[in-house]
């Protein structure tokens, strides 16, 4: 039931000429769309091209500057989220909206009047029927912060439609996904629309955009560039649609369209970094991490493959140091390193990028000079005997701004006024810096725009080509295939399997995938 | 950097809040049918103006700047240390307990920086089971610095009543410092050399805060623990670290307090200045210099307004609520200062 | 600067406010023989028909009587004082007097500094000639006879002594009254109990412990507190005794009459206006500092209230024993710390 | 010693315990739910003294104990509603405007006082208590706790009724949201300043009412500075009591407690410096915390004011 509306009923929610300024950014700019019931319409567009403050208009969290929304041809005005959600949108953000502390049922109650009572009953009756909607099983009674970011998604995917019922939005709704929770997260999306719901699908992967949606629409610096329909972009093929796609969002003639190379194959040389029977002390509703055996040679890139939150983060921080060791070895160069701290590690080349870029990797609030320097707070030459040097902190700052293309208008900007992928470029620099022996990458280009991921990407390959080694974590397949030599598979805190990157490796490594959850 | 519009700018941003607490106060005054006109001219005229009086400000200011040295190391670690006022009371009696016979067997340079030195780290100690609560449970430290506070003042009143005791006087309290042993005078003034330590306190912490590995290190543990932990920074010891230096720093100020005024301890004695300080250090950002101001503001007031009261024919419970109001108005112009840039960060 | 205010300009701005007090080196009073102006120090309002009041009220009595100047310093609480006697000395005072035990170290330190001569409380052996005199306030004289009194109006036998602390003064009376009490009556039962370490304000505390020494057997209490007295009052005008009757307060200090409820049945009233307009005599002579002064029942500088509810005969055998008292045949010592008071209450191994 | 153990007097201390007790509990389970909800209210004690005054004028005047409770809930309302202004709907720092709404309650109050009372002192008549049928029979017990002041049953009433809300009543969930997870309170629809507002207003009202009971039923008179800590004690009861109500209970009673001890063995003779049984609770609960640690998980927003599209 794809894309038979054209343009004769009339659209379930229409934008018109809709204004959004915030202090010194024009976030959306006049923009017009229509979305229509029982149609997913894939919103793509780079950070910061106004896809969030056009979510942040249809939920209610603002109010347009200028233009009109209107429902079934009726102008409305949505004063706070309740408005909206009174008015059937309900919206998935990028950002959890679940409290940790309750359970799943009762994050499903939030948002009732205090009045009308918990009906514990009828909620459970609902929340089964809608999980069957999506296909899926979740605990109802478990706490929240006890389950994984993929079943955490989906609550919040259930959670959006208990009074969303005309229009879904969801934000990055795939961005913490496997590629197999993704593919169900689009059967499931697929059977609200045949039900007749309208889907506003928002993200910036192309690929999902051409697979899920009945309609593609691109914003670019706020504004409105293009809206294409399915059908029309199928014509063409495949190829063509991405590059036209990838040229509307950027502005430039697409260069990455077609898929990387598999890299070349890797020959094993003594390795850098080898774990063996690793055992870190894991919180208790953490995946437990135990048995890790690994090696990892000169140049090789060893990609992390696995549901999220099967022990790959508690993997890089035991590895990092962030983590105590309770059993087994972790050898950097021949030296066994388990019991040394963060920074003895560092200082031997092992190099940690988290995935939380914000909550723990950088601190929005201090500049930017700073924050390139957190880990290497009282070293020379910008510190000295325990004393600040500000002109070499300067100075290095503003070299490694403009050697990283950070854009960024000073050293002294607070860190929390950059975008997201500027964000990353710094991280990365911080990281890359010096002479890195071992690097992890956790999840390096998640919630990133095209351009910077494809940075991200070419900066992990130069750094292999010239002998680092890397432990690369990410949901995306796609990219472990593009980039590793071998892929590990994580399953429920230990690694069930290692395979050599190569023709096979999707296939084999979707069964470990698979098996190793079920 | 510091051009002249910014400067003004900046004072007026001081100054307003104190004007509209005044003018608020003013009011209160007039309905108790006093004129407001002449309250406020004896404060300033007994508190700021006179010589004596400016005297009598800077020596009530050397403790509370003391504590708001101790205050600020805590809040910048991110580490909510409430129970200054314990660790002060509990250094004020040690002090007052040993300096006598410090001072009687040692000259007078190596007898007060000994007894200093006991006060800092009696108050560190105070401090250690909140910290050790904090760094190893995670411990939310204003329940535990709150109580150490309780027990702190209880334990202060037990150790004068029984250990401490000076049995030549009747009421409990310890042994009495003579006064040509107690911390010199400054220029023959009445201000004592503990200004000095203070002041010197305060800019060293600051300095350290914004200028040192070390002060950036409990930067970033105050500003995201995760990250601290992810840098890789010591957190359990820089926990102990804080708490030690803020409490000793308020220890310290107690030992100022006994040292350059006192002289001794009495059963009960408990000025509850950390109450004070807290919010001036948080209205102060924290920032070294706007403490100083924010503190000789309140001792100017404290000073000038009790003579004031008394001309008045007020009780001087008056000037709690005048400081109320100032405080009120302290940090809605801090909101009003603070709002556009919210709004760009929103 | 990144934050707040400039801070090199403070700081300068600040030595620079400490140079000049540093310069300003307090000058010296000249002393003058006659008194034409005296301050007294209160530590709390003097509207608490007790401690406060007492001396505000002899102050103001005295002033008046030798037509001098009177300044009431009151409500300065028990911090630091060295500011206000430093500005009183300054405005001319010829005597500060220091009324708190709180105050009893600072004042001779000022009146060292200032020269301007000070009276203490509490503490005899901080006496100058010249320049300070101390006045141990004790009513243990009173006390003692309200222990008689006590002992006579008591049905159940038992008394009850509720104190908000335990200063040297509240613990002389305490002592007194219990000898008084047992002077008359060998077997009375005394129940004694201290609100809480500094529990002046507690009136709800003062309440409750007052409740509890009550349901223990007393039916008269003799109460010794600032704000917390109303408390006991309130405990004694709102509970029955053990045999249904009234229950009887015995007050300290001041003379609560006028706001009775029918409770109180006396009080051990002090009167300092003697004892200050000696102190002022002395000075004009030349010889303060040269003792101490005190509160005594002969020169009615301590007196027992007599209300309406004592029975005549009752008063009548009350004022037998004072008269034995200022006559010296029976000797009241004074008792200050509080182990010697609770050695004397009832104990458990009764 | 004997001589002691009457009814009278154990029912006394019992009472006593109650009595002291029940200012901490109605101030405490106010303070848990405004920090349930995210705000530290540190103004607590200066709510508890206006709530005195207001409760004891309010009691003076009328005649009427319940009016007297009404206006001492007034009375806290009135210092919560500048806290809610501020602090919830303008996010100003709570500790600092907290302790400013403390002291300028300390001033006004004593002022207030010294203006009306303090030539006079008056004083409220005895309390009628109601004694519950059957339980008051119970010897000692029963006087102590069943034949009391009907606000002492409400205020015991209280605590399974708010342990019941935070567990079963939808405004239970979004007071919990409110204070660990704002943002997903407000995209569901609920308004996180509300709920906050609520919060503060109730933690105001009990606040008043604790105080109220304390000059009116414990007292029956006002002074000044009369609540001399409690409001403090009772912020840490809320924060030991990890959002449970019976805890607030237990602690509260355990406080007063240890006040009757005090008094019980003084009366009893025994030299036991009052300053070592004052001690008592509170050295009990940092051995506890130090020998049972466990994380006192206190609300993740917890003093940190709300506001929408912040992380």
């Amino acid at each position: 039931m794809s894309a038979q509306h054209q343009g004769k009923a009339p659209p379930l929610i229409r934008f018109e000429q809709v204004t959004k300024r915030y202090p010194g950014v024009l976030a959306n700019d006049a923009i017009t769309l229509d979305l229509h019931a029982g149609e997913i319409h894939a919103l793509l567009g780079e950070n910061g091209a106004g896809k969030s403050t056009l979510i942040a208009l249809l939920s209610g969290m603002q109010q347009p500057d200028a233009g009109r929304l209107l429902i079934d041809g009726q102008a409305v005005r949505f004063s706070s989220p309740r408005a909206a959600l009174q008015a059937g949108i309900g919206t998935v953000y990028q950002h959890s909206a679940l409290v940790p502390s309750l359970t799943v049922l009762e994050n499903l109650m939030l948002g009732r009047r205090w009045w009308q009572g918990r009906r514990q009953s009828a909620t459970r009756r609902r929340f089964t029927a809608l999980c069957n909607d999506l296909g899926v099983r979740l605990p109802a009674d478990a706490l929240l912060s006890s389950l994984s970011l993929g079943e955490r998604q989906m609550v919040e995917i259930v959670k959006a439609l208990w009074e969303g019922r005309r229009l879904l939005i969801l934000d990055e709704a795939s961005a913490m996904l496997t590629s197999a929770a993704v593919s169900d997260l689009q059967r499931s999306l697929t059977r609200l629309a045949a039900k007749g719901m309208a889907i506003l699908f928002v993200t910036h992967k192309l690929p999902e955009a051409l697979a899920f949606g009945d309609r593609v629409s691109i914003l670019r610096a706020g504004r409105l560039v293009a809206s294409r329909s399915a059908a029309d972009l199928h014509r063409r093929g495949a190829e063509q649609a991405q590059s036209e796609i990838i040229s509307l969002m950027f502005d430039a003639p697409s260069t990455a369209t077609a898929a990387p190379a598999p890299p070349p194959s890797f020959q094993e040389k003594a390795p850098v970094l080898r774990v063996q029977g690793l055992r870190a002390a894991c919180g208790e509703q953490e995946p437990q991490l135990d048995g890790i055996d690994f090696s990892l040679s000169a140049g090789e890139i060893l990609g992390v493959a696995g549901i999220d939150g099967n022990g790959q983060r508690q993997l890089a921080e035991a590895l990092a140091g962030q983590r105590t060791t309770l059993a087994g070895r972790i050898e950097l160069g021949g030296e066994a390193v388990q019991a040394k701290s963060v920074p003895q590690r560092m200082k031997r080349g092992l190099r940690y990028l988290t995935d939380d870029r914000l909550g723990e990797g950088s601190l929005p609030a201090f500049p930017i000079s700073l924050n390139l320097l957190l880990k290497r707070v009282g070293d020379a030459p910008f510190w000295r005997q325990g004393v600040e040097q500000p002109r070499e902190i300067e100075a290095y700052a503003q070299q490694t701004i403009s050697a990283h293309n950070i854009r960024a208008p000073g050293p002294h900007t607070p860190l929390g006024s950059l975008s997201g992928g500027n964000v990353q470029k710094l991280l990365l620099a911080r990281e890359l810096e010096g002479q890195p022996r071992v690097v992890i990458y956790n999840k390096p280009t998640y919630g990133l725009d095209f351009q910077t991921q494809q940075l991200a990407q070419e900066a992990i390959r130069r750094q292999a080509a010239s002998g680092v080694a890397a432990l690369l974590i990410s949901p995306d397949l796609d990219e472990i295939l593009a980039l590793s030599h071998r892929v590990a598979v994580m399953a429920e805190g230990r690694i069930v399997g290692i395979v050599n990157n190569g023709p096979d490796a999707r296939q084999t490594v979707g069964r470990l995938v698979v098996g190793g959850t079920a | 950097m510091t051009d002249i519009p910014q400067i003004v700018g900046r004072l007026l941003q001081a100054l307003l809040p104190l004007l509209l607490a005044l003018a608020c106060g003013a009011l209160l005054l007039l309905l108790l049918e006093r004129d407001p006109v002449s309250f406020y001219a004896t404060i300033i005229e007994r508190g700021l103006l006179s010589r004596l009086g400016l005297q009598e400000s800077l020596t009530r200011s050397a403790p509370l700047l003391l504590l708001a040295a101790g205050l600020i190391v805590a809040f910048r670690a991110g580490l909510w240390n409430l129970g200054v006022d314990g660790q002060f009371l509990l250094a004020a009696v040690i002090t007052a307990a040993l300096a006598p016979g410090l001072a009687a067997t040692l000259p007078p340079w190596l007898a007060l920086p000994l007894a200093m030195l006991a006060a800092f780290a009696v108050a560190a100690l105070w401090a250690a089971l909140p910290a050790f609560l904090k760094a190893r449970y995670g411990v939310n430290e204003i329940i535990t610095t709150l109580m150490m506070t309780f027990l702190g003042i209880s334990l202060a009143n037990l150790l004068i009543k029984l250990p401490f005791n000076d049995p030549a006087t009747t009421s409990p309290q310890t042994l009495t410092l003579a006064t040509a042993d107690r911390l010199p005078r400054l220029l023959g003034s009445t201000v004592h050399l503990g200004l000095v330590i203070a002041l010197l306190a305060l800019l060293l912490v600051h300095w350290a805060m914004t200028r040192t590995a070390l002060g950036l290190r409990l930067r970033i543990l105050g500003a995201n623990p995760l990250t601290a932990r992810h840098v890789g920074l010591p957190v359990t010891g820089l926990t102990f670290l804080a708490f030690g230096l803020s409490a000793g720093l308020a220890g310290l100020a107690g030992a100022v307090e006994i040292l350059g005024v006192w002289g001794t301890v009495r059963a009960d004695w408990n000025p509850a200045y950390g109450m004070l300080v807290i919010p001036l250090v948080f209205l102060a950002r924290f920032h070294g210099g706007a403490v100083i101001f924010f503190v000789f503001v309140f001792a100017v007031l404290s000073i000038g307004g009790e003579t004031a009261a008394r001309r008045a024919d007020l009780p001087n419970y008056f000037l709690l609520v005048l400081v109320a109001l100032i405080l009120v108005f302290l940090a809605l112009t801090e909101w009003l200062s603070a709002r556009p840039l919210m709004r760009k960060r929103g | 600067m990144k934050l707040g205010l400039p801070l090199p300009a403070l700081t300068g701005a600040l030595t620079g406010a400490l140079f000049l007090a540093g310069l300003a080196i307090a000058p010296a009073f000249a002393q003058d023989s006659e008194v034409n102006h005296i301050a007294v120090l209160t530590p709390e309002q003097p509207n608490d028909f007790g401690w406060n009041q007492q001396a505000a009220k002899a102050a103001r009595a005295v002033g008046e009587a030798l037509s001098i100047d009177v300044t009431l310093a009151s409500g300065l609480g028990y911090g630091d004082v060295r500011p206000t006697l430093r500005e009183l000395a300054a405005e001319g005072a010829d005597l500060l007097i220091a009324h708190a035990s709180g105050y009893n170290t600072t004042a001779p330190e000022i009146a060292e500094e200032t020269g301007v001569p000070v009276a203490i409380v509490d503490r005899p052996d901080l006496m100058q000639p010249g320049l300070v005199a101390d006045y141990t306030l004790s009513g243990h004289e009173g006390a003692y006879l309200a222990g008689v009194l006590a002992t006579q109006m008591s049905r159940s036998a038992t008394l009850g002594i509720v104190v908000s602390g335990e200063p040297p003064s509240w613990n002389s009376q305490s002592a007194a009254f219990a000898q008084g009490a047992r002077a008359s009556d060998p077997d009375i039962e005394l129940r004694y109990s201290v609100i809480g370490p500094a529990a002046y304000a507690d009136a709800a505390g003062a309440r409750r412990v007052t409740d509890a020494v009550i349901a223990a057997g007393a039916d008269v209490i003799f109460g010794q507190g600032n704000g917390s007295t109303f408390g006991i009052l309130q405990a004694v005008e709102t509970n029955d005794a053990p045999d249904g009757g009234k229950i009887w307060f015995i007050d300290v200090i001041g003379d609560k009459s006028s706001i009775d409820g029918g409770h109180l049945l006396s009080s051990v009233v002090w009167n300092l206006e003697p004892v200050y307009r000696a102190m002022i005599e002395d000075l004009g002579k030349g010889t303060f500092g040269t003792r101490g002064y005190s509160i005594r029942l002969e020169d009615e500088s301590l007196y027992l209230l007599q209300s309406e509810h004592i029975p005549a005969e009752v008063w009548e055998r009350v004022m037998e024993v004072r008269e034995q008292i200022v006559a010296g045949e029976i000797t009241v010592e004074p008792k200050f710390e509080a182990e010697a008071v609770r050695a004397l209450m009832t104990a458990v191994s009764d | 010693m004997e001589s002691l153990l009457t009814t009278p007097f154990l029912t006394a201390l019992l009472a006593g315990s109650l009595a002291a007790g029940l200012p901490l509990l109605l101030a405490g389970l106010g303070e848990q739910m405004s920090e349930k909800a995210g705000v530290l209210n540190i103004g607590l004690e200066g709510m508890m003294l206006l709530g005195a005054y207001c409760g004891f004028l309010g009691a003076w005047s009328s005649g009427s104990l319940w009016l007297g409770f009404l206006c001492g809930m007034l009375g806290g309302l009135a210092l919560a509603l500048p806290m809610m202004l501020l602090c919830v709907w303008l996010g100003l720092n709570q500790i600092v405007v907290g302790i400013a709404l403390t002291l300028s309650a300390e001033g006004l109050t004593a002022l207030l006082h010294h203006v009306q009372f303090s030539q006079s002192y008056p004083r409220l008549p005895r309390v009628d208590t109601l004694p519950l049928p059957l339980l008051s029979e119970i010897p000692v017990l029963g006087t102590a706790l069943f034949d009391r002041h009907p606000l002492v049953y409400l205020a015991i009433l209280a605590v399974p009724l708010l342990a019941w809300l935070y567990r079963s009543s939808l405004l239970g969930l979004n007071l919990q949201a409110a204070g660990d997870r704002p943002a997903a309170l407000d995209a569901a629809g609920i308004s996180v300043i509300a709920t906050r507002s609520l919060a503060v207003l109730f933690t105001g009202a009990m606040a008043g009412l604790g105080g109220a009971y304390l000059a009116t039923v414990g007292a029956g008179l006002f002074v000044p500075f009369m609540t001399s800590g409690a409001g403090f004690i009772a912020i840490v009861l809320a924060m030991l009591g990890r959002g449970r109500p019976l805890w607030v209970l237990l602690g509260a009673l355990l406080f007063g407690l240890c006040l009757s001890l005090t008094t019980a063995l003084q009366v009893a003779g025994l030299r036991v410096p009052t300053d070592l049984v004052q001690m008592l609770p509170f050295a009990a609960v940092m051995l506890l915390l130090l020998f049972f640690g466990r994380r006192a998980a206190l609300p993740a927003a917890l003093t940190r004011p709300y506001r929408r599209g912040e992380r």
